[in-house]
């Protein structure tokens, strides 16, 4: 019960942060100079043609009855022009796209699998690749070995993912041909297909990333293995296996954890380097392309979505952590 | 026909098999096949999907000729070339076995009336009489100058003469729609076929297949060949990537070509190795590149005729990829188009002329300006290049590189905040009216029209009606010409290259025609050499 | 992956592992230990500041001053700048001629394809707007960073609740689609290298914020703050001279950690092509060209990309190093 | 079998770091059923010698020498343990401190009659994991860091079992580890054992740890430190339980400590370390009645030592017999008689009243009182004295008067002003006539800042004093408080737990304040550096006749520095008066229960 208050809780301020992306995202394109309308009003383009276009849109509006328009649409629905040739777009409307003439909840549904393959896929392999290292690292502290991991990890850190990226796709698809150089097919289509598609993706985003827990994994271990419960543990005669993987490594991922949140959210924002280094469709190039495109109705859309995303991906690693840490009550902020 | 560099490709163009899968790969995230909404070119994507009225008939070197396709004839125009009519063949079907009716042309091009359906090219809406007014057939209304006395007539009234109605018959909007299928939104996702393939499967930035449409009838069909049994078009393909991987030649790469022009650097590469050499095919000059001059800024004839001089084209045709990225360029109307005339009004040595340059200014009785140009960000290095040849005259030029949409709109629209800008024109059809309206004709300034010079001369206006009304085509020609050179004196744009374009296609593929007109290859033509 | 506000925030603050209220710690053992420490301390007599990280680190990032400082001079040497076209130097395809892309006397790195453009010079004065971007961009994140930090830690309830709801709403927001967008808006007088630095400092201060933030809340319950309240010190002595300080080191270790993120992230922008604008010789611009070019002239891409890199990696290093020798905990052995 | 055989025998046992050496050749023995207890200083390798037997030492840290266990002691040996604990102390020598040879020779004498089945715990090879929980139990210091925060109590004890019983179920070892928790005295044992470790006291958690290091009945169990993180009630009852434990289990406990009066009150042996090395080892009753080494008397005399007078227990059962029941609420009470009746009004007298505490009552965002009903004064040149355990409200109380808190009811009047009801520059006039002590002044002091800023800290905060004022002012506070010169331009890690403590006395003092506030200054020191540190506090009331609250926990500081006591306990004043009285005949029963739980030396 008292997780649920507190979901409640945070998703009632997490309304309100929306909220305010949603305003900052509606000012910021205002301010452009530029009629969205104007890009789908065809060729040649007479003056009349653009003003019946933009008032189909609801572009010749002020900027706050189109975001009044626009956030009633999440709630009631929408609908663009009026009698046979309207456009509906029904709760929860997040906007129409009329460049690709579809709702942006359909957009979002499309590409969302695109870009949690990736994120998800690469999230889980830096995570288990970074805190291997780090623990590896940790405990032959100050050999040969912890050096090379530091000093690879400090390679890692410094190398432009998505340079990397192209490097990766010149060297392994162009001239190895070992995987393809971009591109993404459905997993219930081709599951093999699937991951042979992200197999590239996956790696460099998993070892680059993987660098940043490896030392921030190391640090804990190192951290935790000197703290006094640690020598309780042996002790009692715990043998020294259990003592590194069962003790030290829980208590060392809890500021990992913390990390892996921020970076998942963060995930999302460089989906748009990532989905252009490899050619896929996901929400990161969609919202590339809104930008570019000048698609406001998508662009916030797409932004709200991924703001809800991170959110959410924070408000589970919270939980997530209160759980694995008795002392942290659930909302105290950290 | 091919340029100077692709002439080692022609053995390919052998006539190809019928069957086998064709691969386009194209730079495209998404295809929406609307016709209503699509400014494709008749001869592409489009091309072998979709039938118009008249098609384009593309030979190798030869003229670019407009053809009858689902009519009899290229239209019968009245004596006073207002009034057009078309009647369609026997035996044209849609995919599903309907015959093609006027009524379905009627309707097509009804729908790109509707609000939710613009978008696309639209000379008829401009030529039409009573298209101002007119919402689109969903609530019932019907357009009337668009007259369908029976199932295979369809006459058309115009506002005023126009001589190339044939060639706007050949655009997308011309494209039959089964009257009353094609709903306001989500009709380009699966649009109904008429031409040689239907579409099988369309998942946004992923693919789009097509597959053979039974319903077609080859003996109906003058332009187009039908070869592969399937074609795909692959979405979201990095050009660069493309080129390589055609380049390589395998998996699908050597049954695939490339929708998107080699950029420089796989040019430069493929130029080095013979075997890649084989695979290009180089347009011959095609679309204009130029520096329109906002004249509305840069009022100075002086300053802008000394810009005429001071730009180096050797070293904008250098930093666009060499020799191979066309021929320089001093004229308005492009060669391969009715009208064109060669002449230059600024003679001077290809790399500029920097001391008549700098005289001319000293004559316009104002300081060298500093201008601010606006291009695309994959222009930096051609914007660079101009703004270093304009500093030899004294002029400062400030470049802004912008995204391409935001670019688009920011040349095109009403406000005109750039002085100098860097574009290209292709024409949506060969005819000088579609080279030069569009780019100097005064209502084509703002609203997202390509007057970017934002020049406004009533003289050339008259010109450009006087010869857009004549129907005569050589009469016309002449008018053109003049107009040509009418612009060219006041200096609104710098023509920089006539440009070629070059396009990359794997080893398997043959029959890929470039003609003089458009620059891109006729996907309608293309097959393979043999079946896998 | 990383833009400038995931770097900014990548190292977690450890909840504070001492249960509230009860005795805190033992007074005796501390004595003992800080003795310990002592003598720890005097046995390494050497400074801490003299670790390999930090004069490698140090050295490659001096190295790179003195090429952004002495651009003009060093590129005078062989009578180039960056602007200057050798269109002699290509070939037919306007590809450079020769062994790496040109490589000669009188251009050290080879020229760039299609203009003939000296690598070097471009290299050389890339370094100014790469190190300006990083370092004054991460003192405008220092400066909202800490200022916020420091008001939110220090005064629970509204004030807090106001400035952490802002930085969620940061942390949610797609960084780079909102440096897009405004790279549309901004008009082209407005100097380049100046907006980047505000959108790089402006979105960069939450992951700065947060870290202060939870360092004064715990700061602030410390003894010497405590004492300086009980002398009747006001909120700005407090913060001042007895949590600032103290916040001092993690701040330069944060902020040397920081810049390579934000030269990534600008050269990342740059890469879009929404970044610097040409002719300004920039690194991300001269990548993201250089990509297609790689299999044609690989110079074009290893120089600027090298420099990229190195510069990170020298910056990493550092601040690593930095962190080391501040850092007491990694300083004592389990 | 005359001598009962000692079941760990070390010999010339020598850690070093890094080629320091921190003990030497250190040499002793634990006998079943006995504690044995080692004290020192702090930093004079008390617990790197125990620690080094189960090797708990640091991993840099170089062991030499021979720690042998006698590993069937513990089935054969009932009758030897019963012997050793009733029977005579072991001593090396009555009389003289040990020459370190002689007990050298004594631990090769007794080598030569160990058995084969001995073992090295030492050795390269010894079976640490055997050795660790299954023969040496191990207790330390501080419960709240010694469990891992995130595992359940129960699972954490289970642990124990698990690696050395491995016949067990999972079910057989809960039971067994509830049955260890009762036999522990922690009675809820089923909430122990889902319980996370900070959900429990102090107090709970090392009954916890010692159940959990004698779960598998080892035959050693070293306790380092084990009650100093505990208030004295709480402190007696671990302490009864080990020495209950060592009977019962036939147990060879090593007792580290450096309070005298645990020593007195838990161990049969001790030996004294003195800067790595033994000085002196013997029956307890001999050492203390005895000390023959310099530093051990030293740090006898250091010791303060509560002296109740003799029959304090009979009169107090005397008066209790005739007024039943009336202790308690009669104290509770805060009217001026029942104060007076405790004799605070004889002591204090008509002194100046500096600060007067009018009924104060605090409650934190919880709602309920921490403090309440809180009355008292505070006069010229008196110490008054706040005791009571951990929890009860003495620093809440400090926090009052110092103005960092605001009353929830009540009001404090520092030289008739309300400090709740000033802000800005009135509120700093106020507090200039104060200065406050804290418990660690090393985490008082900036360690970022020289120890002449953080004196001047006052000063710059008043206002109005020049640089060199400032300057001249440290320097004659440092003389003040007997510290070199030199130290104004250090910073805190440099200087010792004892200097650092001085400094913040010399802070406190550097607007001659008319009241002092020290919360516990001395707890966190040597006992021979606690000793100095009072001295140098009431040598300065008496120069600079401030009032002062003294808060502390030990009574035998109270006895020393204070006028008059106030014991709190709960939130609430259970009794109030001048500390001869309040000492001698306590009136109430928690005040009897304190002093009842104070180890006392009573020679
Ligand atoms: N990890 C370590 N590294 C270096 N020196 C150490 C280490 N641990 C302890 N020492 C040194 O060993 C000596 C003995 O320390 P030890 O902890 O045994 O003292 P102690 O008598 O237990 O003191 P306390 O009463 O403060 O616990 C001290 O001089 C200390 O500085
Ligand atoms: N900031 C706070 N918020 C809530 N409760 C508190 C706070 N500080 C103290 N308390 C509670 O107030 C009561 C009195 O605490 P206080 O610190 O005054 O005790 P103390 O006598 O000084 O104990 P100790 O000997 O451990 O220092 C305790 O129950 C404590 O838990
Ligand atoms: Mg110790
Ligand atoms: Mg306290």
């Amino acid at each position: 019960m008292r997780i649920l208050a507190y979901i409640g809780k945070r998703v009632a301020s997490s309304v309100l942060v929306i909220l305010l992306i949603t305003l900052a995202l509606f000012l910021i394109f205002f301010l452009l100079p530029t009629n969205p309308a104007q890009l789908s009003c065809g060729k040649p383009c007479t003056p009349e043609q653009l003003s019946r276009v933009s008032a189909f849109m609801g572009t010749d509006q002020p900027w706050y009855v189109q975001m009044w328009n626009y956030v009633a649409g999440i709630f009631a629905g929408r609908t663009f022009g009026s009698g046979g040739g309207a456009v509906v777009c029904s709760a929860p409307c997040l906007g129409y796209s009329f460049r690709l003439n579809e709702s942006v909840s359909q957009l979002i549904a499309d590409r969302f699998p695109v870009t949690a393959s990736i994120a998800v896929g690469a999230a889980v392999l830096w995570l288990i690749i970074g805190v291997a290292t780090g623990v590896w690292a940790a405990l032959k502290r100050d050999t040969l070995v912890d050096r090379t991991l530091l000093g690879l990890s400090v390679v890692g850190v410094s190398a432009p993912s998505y340079l990397i990226g192209l490097l990766a796709v010149i060297a392994f698809a162009l001239s190895a041909q070992i995987f393809p150089s971009g591109g993404y097919v459905n997993f219930s289509d081709d599951p093999v297909g699937w991951l042979y598609h992200l197999i590239l993706p996956w790696l460099v985003l998993a070892v680059l990333s993987a660098a940043g827990y490896t030392r921030v994994t190391r640090t804990q271990m190192i951290g935790e293995l000197s703290q006094d419960y640690i020598r309780t543990a042996r002790s009692k005669g715990v043998p020294e296996s259990v003592i590194v993987f069962k003790h030290a490594l829980r208590n060392a991922m809890l500021p990992v954890m913390t990390m892996f949140g921020l970076d998942l959210g963060g995930l999302l924002g460089g989906a748009v380097l990532t989905e252009k280094v490899f050619s896929m469709q996901g929400l990161g190039a969609l919202l590339l392309d809104s930008v570019t495109n000048l698609d406001l109705q998508v662009l916030v859309g797409a932004t709200l979505f991924a703001a809800v995303l991170v959110i959410v991906a924070n408000l589970i690693v919270d939980i997530c952590y209160s759980l694995l840490d008795p002392r942290v009550a659930i909302g105290t902020r950290r | 026909g091919c340029g100077a560099n692709g002439n080692g490709a022609n053995d390919a163009n052998k006539a190809g098999v019928t069957g086998g899968m064709l691969t386009i790969l194209t730079s495209a995230t998404e295809m929406d096949l609307d016709p209503a909404k699509s400014q494709g070119l008749p001869i592409t994507s489009n091309g072998n999907i979709f039938r118009r009225l008249t098609a384009w008939k593309i030979t190798e070197g030869g003229e670019t000729k407009v053809v009858p396709d689902l009519a009899t004839t290229t239209g019968e125009p009245s004596d006073d070339g207002r009034t057009w009519t078309y009647t369609l063949k026997d035996g044209v079907k849609f995919e599903d076995g309907t015959p093609i009716t006027s009524k379905d042309i009627k309707y097509g091009l009804e729908r790109s009336f509707a609000d939710s359906l613009t978008g696309g090219l639209s000379y008829h809406k401009t030529l039409l009489e009573g298209a101002q007014d007119y919402h689109g057939p969903f609530d019932g209304e019907e357009l009337d100058s668009i007259e369908t006395p029976d199932d295979k007539t369809i006459v058309f009234h115009l506002n005023a003469p126009f001589g190339d109605w044939p060639w706007v018959a050949s655009l997308a909007g011309f494209t039959p729609v089964p009257q009353g299928k094609g709903p306001a939104s989500g009709y380009g996702k699966k649009p109904v076929s008429s031409g040689p393939y239907r579409i099988e499967s369309n998942e946004a930035g992923k693919q789009t297949v097509l597959v053979r449409n039974e319903n077609w009838d080859k003996k109906t069909d003058s332009v187009r060949t039908a070869g592969p049994d399937k074609i795909v078009f692959k979405m979201s393909q990095d050009s660069s990537v493309a080129a390589q991987s055609i380049m390589q030649g395998t998996g699908e790469g050597r049954n695939a070509f490339s929708a998107s022009t080699v950029p420089a650097a796989q040019l430069a590469q493929a130029q080095a190795n013979p075997s890649y050499k084989k695979l290009l095919t180089t347009s011959s000059s095609g679309a204009l590149s130029y520096l329109a001059i906002n004249t509305e800024h840069v009022k100075n004839l002086k300053i802008r005729q000394a810009i005429e001089y001071a730009i180096d084209k050797k070293a904008y045709q250098t930093a666009s990829g060499g020799t191979i990225a066309g021929d320089i360029a001093s004229t308005l109307i492009t060669p391969g188009i009715a009208g064109h005339v060669d002449y230059n009004l600024y003679e001077a040595d290809p790399t500029g002329d920097v001391d008549k340059a700098k005289q001319l200014i000293k004559e316009s009785g104002e300081a060298a300006p500093t201008l601010k140009l606006i291009a695309t960000s994959d222009q930096a290095e051609l914007a660079s290049s101009i703004q270093t040849s304009l500093k030899r005259a004294g002029i400062t030029v400030n470049i802004q590189t912008l995204n391409s949409d935001v670019y688009s709109d920011a040349s095109t629209n009403d406000k005109g905040d750039y002085d100098l800008v860097i574009s290209g024109w292709q024409p949506d059809f060969p005819s000088p009216y579609a080279n030069i309206s569009p780019l100097f004709d005064s209502t084509q300034i703002g609203n997202g029209n390509y007057n970017q010079a934002r020049y406004n001369n009533p003289k050339v206006d008259a010109l450009i009606k006087k010869a857009t009304e004549t129907i005569n085509q050589t009469e016309a020609g002449k008018i053109w010409a003049e107009t040509d050179k009418t612009i060219m004196a006041d200096a609104p744009v710098v023509p920089l290259l006539y440009s070629k374009n070059t396009f990359i296609h794997g080893s398997n593929v043959t029959d890929f025609i470039i003609g003089q007109f458009p620059a891109y290859p006729d996907y309608t033509q293309v097959k393979l050499a043999s079946k896998n | 992956m990383k833009d400038a506000t995931a770097t900014a925030t990548a190292q977690p603050v450890k909840p504070s592992a001492k249960p509230a209220g009860g005795r805190s710690g033992s007074g005796r053992s501390g004595s003992g230990r800080s003795k310990a420490g002592r003598e720890a301390e005097k046995t390494r007599s050497r400074s801490p500041f003299l670790r390999p990280s930090i004069l490698v680190g140090g050295g490659i990032v001096l190295l790179f001053v003195l090429l952004a400082v002495f651009a003009g001079p060093l590129s005078a040497i062989t009578g180039n700048d960056p602007y200057a076209e050798h269109p002699e130097t290509l070939g037919d395809t306007s590809a450079p001629v020769g062994f790496g892309g040109g490589i000669s006397a009188s251009h050290w790195f080879g020229v760039t394809p299609l203009r003939g453009v000296d690598l070097f010079s471009i290299v050389a004065y890339g370094a100014r707007i790469s190190l300006g971007i990083g370092l004054f961009s991460s003192i405008i994140s220092l400066v909202i960073g800490v200022t916020l930090g420091l008001v939110a830690g220090y005064f629970p309830g509204l004030i807090d609740s106001l400035i952490s709801r802002t930085m969620d709403v940061f942390f949610g927001f797609p960084f780079l689609i909102f440096a897009i967008a405004l790279s549309a808006v901004v008009p082209t007088s407005f100097p380049r290298p100046l907006l980047l630095t505000l959108v790089l400092g402006f979105f960069g201060w939450p992951g700065i914020a947060r870290l202060v933030r939870g360092q004064t809340l715990t700061l602030s319950q410390r003894n010497f703050a405590v004492a300086s309240r009980v002398m009747g010190a006001s909120p700005a002595h407090v913060l001042w001279h007895q949590i600032l300080p103290n916040l001092m080191p993690l701040l330069i270790v944060n902020v040397t950690l920081s810049i390579p993120g934000r030269i990534g992230a600008e050269a990342g922008l740059s890469f879009l092509g929404v970044g610097m604008n040409p002719p300004t010789p920039s690194w991300g611009r001269s990548i993201s060209d250089a990509v297609q070019w790689a299999l044609v002239d690989p110079a074009y891409l290893l120089f600027p990309g090298g420099a990229l890199f190195l510069l990170t990696f020298g910056f990493n290093l550092l601040g690593d190093g930095l962190s080391d020798a501040i850092d007491p905990r990694k300083g004592v052995r389990a | 079998m005359s001598e009962p055989r000692a079941i760990v025998t070390v010999d010339g046992l020598s850690v070093s770091f890094d080629d320091r050496e921190v003990t030497h050749g250190v040499s002793l023995k634990l006998y079943p059923g006995r504690i044995t207890a080692l004290v020192g200083e702090s930093g004079s390798g008390k617990s790197v010698t125990a620690m080094a037997l189960p090797r708990l030492d640091p991993s840099v840290a170089t062991v030499r020498g021979h720690a042998y266990l006698d590993a069937t002691a513990g089935d054969a040996a009932g009758s030897a343990g019963a012997a050793g604990s009733t029977g005579a102390a072991v001593d090396a020598g009555d009389s003289a401190a040990v020459d370190v040879t002689a007990s050298d020779r004594a631990a090769a004498a007794d080598r030569g009659d160990t058995r084969h089945d001995d073992i090295d715990l030492l050795a390269a090879d010894a079976p640490l994991q055997r050795i660790r929980g299954e023969y040496i139990g191990t207790v330390f210091q501080e419960p709240s860091t010694a469990f891992n925060p995130v595992f359940t109590l129960g699972m954490q004890v289970a642990e124990s079992l698990k690696y050395h019983q491995k016949g067990l179920t999972a079910a057989q070892r809960k039971q067994k580890v509830l049955a260890q928790l009762r036999e522990v005295g922690l009675d809820d044992a089923e909430r122990v054992w889902s319980s996370y470790p900070h959900q429990l006291s102090g107090g709970q958690l090392q009954r916890v740890m010692i159940a959990m290091a004698i779960i598998n009945r080892p035959k050693v169990l070293i306790a380092d430190e084990p009650t100093t993180a505990l208030d004295v009630t709480t402190q007696k009852a671990i302490l009864t339980l080990i020495a209950r434990l060592a009977k019962e289990l036939d147990l060879a406990v090593l007792l580290i400590t450096h309070d005298m009066g645990v020593v007195w009150q838990a161990a049969q042996d001790m030996y004294v370390m003195h800067d790595g090395v033994i000085v002196e080892q013997g029956s307890v009753d001999r050492v203390f009645r005895n000390p023959a080494d310099d530093y051990t008397r030293m740090l006898l005399a250091a010791v303060p030592r509560l002296r109740v007078v003799e029959h304090v227990a009979e009169r107090v059962a005397e008066r209790d017999s005739g007024e039943e029941g009336s202790g308690d609420a009669r104290d509770a009470g805060d009217d001026g008689g029942a104060r007076d009746a405790g004799g605070e009004l004889s002591v204090l007298g008509d002194a100046k009243r500096i600060a007067v505490v009018q009924d104060v009552s605090v409650s934190y965002k919880s709602g309920t009182f921490a403090v309440e009903h809180i009355s008292f004064d505070l006069a010229v040149g008196r110490t008054r004295a706040l005791v009571g355990e951990s929890g009860a409200g003495k620093t809440t109380i400090a926090k009052v008067i110092s103005g960092q808190l605001a009353p929830t009811l009540g009001s404090v009047l520092i030289e008739g002003q309300d400090l709740a009801k000033a802000h800005g520059r009135r509120k700093r006039g106020i507090l200039s006539h104060m200065g406050y002590v804290f418990q660690d002044s090393g985490s008082a002091l900036n360690p970022r800042k020289t120890v002449a800023w953080s004196i001047a800290e006052p000063m710059s905060v008043q206002g109005g004093f020049s640089e060199a004022e400032r300057r001249a002012r440290v320097l004659e506070l440092l003389d003040q408080v007997e510290l070199p010169a030199d130290v104004a331009d250090r910073f805190p890690h440099q200087l010792s737990g004892g200097q650092r403590q001085r400094v913040g006395i010399a802070r406190a003092l550097s607007l001659n304040p008319s009241l002092l506030i020290a919360d516990e200054p001395t707890s966190s020191l040597d006992v021979t550096v606690q000793r100095r540190v009072l001295d140098l506090l009431r040598r300065l009331q008496q120069e600079h006749g401030f009032a002062c609250l003294f808060i502390t926990h030990d009574l035998g500081i109270v006895q020393e520095v204070s006028d008059v006591i106030t014991v709190l306990r709960h939130g609430r004043i259970v009794e109030s008066g001048a500390t001869d009285r309040v000492l001698n005949d306590p009136q109430a029963e928690y005040t009897r229960t304190l002093l009842d739980a104070s180890p006392k030396i009573d020679l």
